[in-house]
């Protein structure tokens, strides 16, 4: 029998499997920590983090939708010297390869973190998240135009050495132009995708569900999405990926390598199956062995014509 | 890891848990009394599980519910029938399994006699925990209110655990004609401490109380849930902590607040 | 008792209740005629029709994601002149409001149907449908831009002198832009949404399921998705909208009618209940019933804040 | 418009039947028998119905299922589980309601005996009701194949209503070693239609077979499908018409389609 590999590798950044949490699902790692060592994991991705500690948005914050669910957190973190003081050590004594996802309301912001980061060895990566509303531009998200995603990655590349990883926004009308654009700007790797707007009403109280009126749809119902972005983006740009979204058992999973994705992240399957990713990662050694395959590195985007 | 039983916690339960009981207590409310694990059976008054339902309706996200009283053996449940996932729940029979997390979450703390215990509507099922919990003496006392009548639901059994049950309803079809806050006004004595859970407003007029009185009191509070786990920041409330208002998490910090700290 | 009025208007086309089929879902109206008279509907919104017959995608041409289905009949009809000698009749007889969903490979194809069917008064409106792919353009849909979706509309608005419906594709960054764009090129009404770009991998056979790759993702996943761009457009440009996208009851179709629309359409739901319509048709008159509301008009964005 | 029952159409029934009975005939391999109806009574072979599974797993879109027998009492399915829809079927009980829409699609017609049925695999479905409707006598056969002798069903019913039944298997473990197709070539005296039913390259060989020997044959086709009523397009399949090819629906103008014409 051949030896089985299920390391995997994204822009540069070694993975021991190609499984980990997507960011804000999985808080800091602790509190799944309750059921296995996060250490198992190819990587843990942390909550999106800014300069300064945020509030987030009004409660309620979560709504169900057929097959997923709407979140509105709204960037609620403890800010960046808290989360390298009081959650980064417990990351470290289990070994975690972290991933930090960071978020910003201004160009500045974002470089202020990346220059943080990049003094802490023990950040493996930056996932930059370039979804969030630009507070200086007038509520658009940096992500869905070109020139300004480029431009949060360029400030970020400028001050954070290692891997860089851009996630990117599903609601745009050309995925594959955002993706270059962050590729060019000097991004390692791509993470697809973040939520897509949506949107949810109390028909009881006439109002939207969620105060904040829209939220990220999240679970299930938008893998085809995810899948499709992770496609087109890896066919147009041959980029490593990070795929995404409605991720619930392995077989979803694969469905991403096949699309051209090097490593997935789960996230709201989580919240239903808190066993999923060491489930997932079985899957990966079962589905290797039973077919003959070595490494998954092999699978990466085989379904791509 | 392979079987399911094997990967829960030392604290949480994860798995499948047998029904061993279900009855409609009043209508459109039930008690379903599920088997028990060595984690299910340490769990404290006001903490919750989370019950994954297997709909046909595209749900996905668990339900939280109270625990109304746990042992060795079973976990009670009282629910009411809301929507997808309690609909579920209701249309179980003896012998099904079903998919539950837990206990999540902190309970009712440092909680001494004298105490008074104030449950409103489906709130009286952690007090129901907790009573038991409690020494059966004249120093508890427990006030439940009820919209009428036909909702009122486990008061042999409160009055089988506890000495002092007061009932009071909306329209005055059962015990007295008033409100919980009203009623806790009327028989408070020397009792230092409130334990509540009951629809917000309840909440809010009685932590109004209880400040008034110098009383602490421990507030049982609901909201929208992801993960149950502390991990999503979904089920946040505001509470006042250090001078300032901050977001707290409902499975995690709560569900049992200090209901002077909670900004209704 | 009050009397209870469950008729309702779009762009000036008087529909006696809000409830008709997504295109594309229904046919001509002929084969669900089977199950009761399409009459009783508020309309009948036909397949998407071409100048030209067309043959469609190489199938398979569905696949079934988490509460959704991915399609890519891609536009396969029988032309605008059998569409008139060989449906239209049959939809007449039925007293039908047929509206007439539109689509071609370039600006003067959808000149051509346009100015032959203003010609057919039995046809009451035409709902443009500029999701399909440009041929002229290189292969960008129409609708995903605001200068392309303009010069569509304003051609048929130039030769179509009834209403005239924009249906707009979801795939875009901003789809208050695009609705903007088609109501000042002389659009009376929107229909918002058409389906989502998606795509859906066969694990078995390492390839896409679908041999055209990707598919219009339909059915309740994409629900919220719809909802959040009816309330935006709604909310921004007040443009009378119909609301399509997941609807599988009554209280799926009052969402949208509170998030801003003005009448629904129902695609996917009639697959696996073919009498989902005259059911949400007998929902809108008992709420309102119920509710002691007199007329669903008044219902038509409360939501909106 | 109140109870679904009432909803159907004068020929095809929607709405709820019951598991009357449900068999795990070979493995992974189930025959169903569900309550009929009016409309399901009249079904023709080749016909199908169209199952819409109540599963937890997020299922929208019915299952088709080709009807393997129907009379005013009951009407027989066969089906082999292969993803969620099956699975959901497989585990249905006596006694259970599941929710049908047929008879659906245009059946096997002009057949006149003498007549070759051919069937592979889970083919054999809708030739059974096939072969009940024509006469027990010499002038039908039947050539059934399969994979191996743990995969073949039904022969046994089929003698019953059939009396020239062939067997071939793959590895020749049931009956003669080899494919439908050769075994039809061994059989054939006058017959000038042949019916089949079976995966596609099976139905390529025969319709090829056919031709070279100037029969007309009547192939009944598979595709994935949306409406199952010939509205969304979905199910289409490539056919020779009028000197030119065009897609036909398999829910409409098929599943049985004239072997001559498909573009396999
Ligand atoms: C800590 C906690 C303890 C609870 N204990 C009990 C209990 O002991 N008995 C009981 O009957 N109910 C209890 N509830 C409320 C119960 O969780 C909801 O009634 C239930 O989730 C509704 O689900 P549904 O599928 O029937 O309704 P749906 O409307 O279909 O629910 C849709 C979504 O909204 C959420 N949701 C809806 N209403 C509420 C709510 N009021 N609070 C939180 N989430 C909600 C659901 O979890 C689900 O995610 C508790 C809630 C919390 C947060
Ligand atoms: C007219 C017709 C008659 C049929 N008759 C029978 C029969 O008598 N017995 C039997 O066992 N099978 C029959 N099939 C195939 C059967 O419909 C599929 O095996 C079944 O739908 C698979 O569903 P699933 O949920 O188990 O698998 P999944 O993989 O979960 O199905 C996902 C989707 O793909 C569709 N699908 C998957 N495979 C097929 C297929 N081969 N053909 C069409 N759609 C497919 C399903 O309908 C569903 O929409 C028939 C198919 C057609 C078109
Ligand atoms: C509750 C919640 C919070 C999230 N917070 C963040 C975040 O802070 N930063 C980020 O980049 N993505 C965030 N996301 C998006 C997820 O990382 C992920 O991209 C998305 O949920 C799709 O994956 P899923 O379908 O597996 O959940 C969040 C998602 C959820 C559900
Ligand atoms: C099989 C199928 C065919 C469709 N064909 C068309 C079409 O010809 N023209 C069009 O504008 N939309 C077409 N659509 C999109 C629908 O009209 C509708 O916008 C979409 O399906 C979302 O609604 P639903 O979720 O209720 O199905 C089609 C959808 C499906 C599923
Ligand atoms: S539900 Fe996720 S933090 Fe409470
Ligand atoms: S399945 Fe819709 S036309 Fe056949």
């Amino acid at each position: 029998m051949k030896k089985i590999d299920i390391s995997t590798e994204a822009g540069g950044l070694k993975l021991k499997n190609p499984v980990m949490p997507a960011s804000g699902t999985w808080g800091y790692g602790e509190e799944y920590a309750e059921f296995y060592n996060p250490g198992e994991l190819g990587a843990v991705v942390v909550k999106g983090t800014t300069v300064e500690p945020r509030h987030g948005n009004e409660p309620p914050r979560i709504a169900e939708t057929p097959a997923g669910m709407l979140n509105s957190v709204g960037l609620q973190n403890v800010g960046i010297e808290k989360f390298i003081s009081e959650k980064l050590p417990f990351l470290k004594d289990n070994k975690c390869v972290v991933i930090a996802n960071i978020a910003g309301g201004s160009i500045d912001d974002y470089a202020a973190i990346a220059e943080r980061l990049d003094a802490e060895k023990d950040v493996s990566a930056v996932e930059v998240n370039i979804s969030c509303p630009n507070v200086s531009k007038g509520g658009i998200a940096f992500g869905v135009r070109a020139d300004t995603a480029s431009g949060v990655i360029k400030s970020v590349r400028k001050k954070y050495k290692r891997v860089l990883i851009a996630k990117l926004s599903p609601n745009v009308t050309d995925i594959v132009e955002i993706a270059r654009a962050c590729i060019d700007s000097g991004a390692d790797a791509l993470t697809l995708i973040n939520t897509v707007k949506g949107m949810s009403i109390d028909i009881n109280n006439r109002k939207p569900l969620l105060p904040n009126c829209t939220g990220g749809l999240s679970g299930p119902a938008i893998k085809p999405i995810a899948l499709r972005m992770v496609y087109e983006v890896k066919k147009a740009t041959g980029a490593d990926i990070i795929g995404v979204g409605g991720i619930e058992c392995f077989e979803d999973a694969l469905e991403f390598i096949m699309a051209g994705a090097s490593a997935v992240q789960v996230g709201t399957a989580n919240f239903y199956n808190p066993f999923i990713m060491p489930e997932i990662i079985d899957g990966f050694g079962k589905y290797l062995a039973e077919n003959s395959i070595s490494s998954v590195k092999e699978l990466i985007g085989v379904a791509i014509r | 890891m392979n079987s399911r039983e094997k990967l829960s916690s030392e604290k949480i339960f994860f798995g499948l848990r047998e029904v061993i009981n279900i009855n409609e207590i009043v209508k459109g409310t039930f008690l379903v009394e599920i088997s028990s694990s060595a984690q299910l059976s340490k769990s404290e008054p006001g903490q919750f599980v989370y019950i994954i339902p297997k709909t046909q309706k595209r749900t996905i996200l668990p339900r939280p519910l109270c625990i109304a009283d746990a042992d060795a053996d079973t976990v009670k449940l009282i629910f009411k029938v809301k929507g997808k996932g309690t609909l579920y729940l209701s249309g179980l029979s003896k012998g099904d399994k079903i998919s539950v997390m837990g206990p999540l979450g902190k309970g009712f703390q440092a909680v001494k006699e004298p105490v008074l215990l104030a449950g409103g509507g489906l709130g009286a099922a952690p007090l129901y925990f907790l009573a038991k919990k409690l020494r059966n003496n004249e120093k508890t006392s427990l006030v439940l209110g009820f919209k009428n009548k036909d909702e009122a639901y486990f008061i042999n059994e409160f009055k089988s655990v506890l000495r002092n049950v007061f009932v009071c309803t909306d329209d005055g079809s059962l015990g007295s004609r008033g409100n919980v806050t009203g009623k806790i006004g009327e028989i408070i004595r020397d009792e230092k401490i409130i334990c509540a859970c009951g629809p917000r407003p309840m909440l809010k007029s009685l932590s109004a109380f209880a400040g008034e009185n110098k009383m602490r009191i421990f507030v049982s509070l609901e909201e929208r849930m992801g993960c149950g786990m502390g991990a999503c920041l979904g089920c946040v409330v505001k509470i006042r902590a250090g001078g300032k208002e901050e977001y707290q998490r409902v499975c995690k910090e709560g569900p049992v607040f200090d209901g002077l700290k909670v900004v209704f």
